[in-house]
């Protein structure tokens, strides 16, 4: 059996597509779904600020990356069609317009589950992974606040 | 008396004014005990300590939970990454 | 109003997925959903041989350029929420693991529909775009044949 | 008469052994009439001809269709891209 490749890293460079891509491609790959999050400029969400100058990005990494490799876990639980999955936070200090979080599942065809094993990731990770922003605009700066409560056994 | 680790993420490192520290317990102390503890040592994050996400060795881990003795017990808020 | 970025090409240049998603970034921008299509090296393909050495692609290239502006119109109307489109489909002698065609679709949330106007981008190519591909292997040549026959409108 | 172009790709390029031609058509030819004249012209295609995809100036054209003077005229089979 083929070893399906995992990637999951919380890191400080910039999110390189191609490159990922590439790594969670199999000689059986057809389809690829990559999901990216990137910073709004221009938010209008209720109770903050309407333009961001940055976002501050910050990761519990060893727990971080545990529960990455945990959602990718789940993701070929629930689509055992999915080969390759990559999971990347970046962290640190980002701008608008930039590339913060990536997900990509492949598989050899696209209507087995690609767009929404990517889609589950992507749910997932802003349940459990921990990783927090704390948006700074000229009127100062408002931590992001996350919605979910893990129960026992996430 | 347990040695553990305890690490503060995001509003609660702000709150608590640190970013991790290393404390003793009593030993069979649970994750209710050690909020206790630091609700005492750090009244002024009281209220956070009370509704914080909790990890023991970086696995979810609530009121119930026993922490080991070496344990790395992490704070945070609801995770909001992405 | 602001003009979305809308790309659509047909190239023989290696697809650069960071370039493209730049491309169709706005400063609203929060989530991408990026689909590409690879070449397989395994395929297992219906009276296909196993393994394909390469597939030689060809287009109709106006005429495949108005019809993938076709379907980022199609997407805009079905998902008003979208910002920037893009699709490109690479042609030529494409090596297994090797992206062939992309669809990306940006928008403000991941929640509106990025995924799905994703999804369709690919399936309306599929049906109504004029580009066809060869699977060239040890046994021989092989068009791959489609299945769709557009009606009158499309 | 009409000057037109047609052009062939994929398997109707390998069936007709041509990438395009251009032809004189009768004024008011439709797409069925022009299928006629090259069934005729090219005898081992008529079978593709016969069913063959079809467009005009870049969109898909269908039997009733008229070709207008100086047309682009496609045919090609069921599209397999992506």
């Amino acid at each position: 059996m083929t070893e399906f490749p995992t990637i999951y890293s919380i890191t400080e460079d910039e999110l390189d597509l191609n490159s990922l891509l590439a790594q969670i491609t199999l000689p059986s790959t057809g389809a690829a779904c990559v999901f990216t999050g990137l910073v709004r400029g221009e938010t209008g969400r209720d109770g903050l600020p309407p333009r961001t100058e940055y976002l501050e990005y910050e990761a519990y990494a060893p727990m971080a990356e545990a529960k990455m490799r945990q959602v990718a876990d789940e993701i070929r639980g629930r689509w055992p069609t999915v080969e390759g999955i990559a999971i990347v936070q970046r962290v640190g200090r980002l701008y608008p317009r930039t590339p913060t979080v990536l997900i990509a599942c492949t598989a050899p065809h696209r209507d087995t589950g690609v767009f929404d094993a990517a889609r589950y990731g992507i749910d997932r990770l802003k349940e459990i992974v921990p990783i927090w922003k704390k948006e700074v605009s000229p009127e100062g700066e408002v931590w992001v606040e996350g919605e979910y409560t893990p129960t026992p056994g996430e | 008396m347990n040695e553990i680790t305890v690490l503060f993420f995001a509003t609660m490192r702000d709150r608590i004014g640190e970013r991790g520290i290393t404390l003793e317990v009593p030993e069979e102390s649970r994750v209710r005990d050690l909020k206790r503890i630091l609700a005492e040592r750090y009244p002024g994050a009281a209220e956070a300590i009370g509704i914080t996400l909790v990890s023991i060795n970086r696995e979810y881990a609530f009121d119930e939970d026993l922490i080991p003795a070496g344990a790395e017990v992490a704070m945070f808020p609801q995770v909001s990454g992405g």
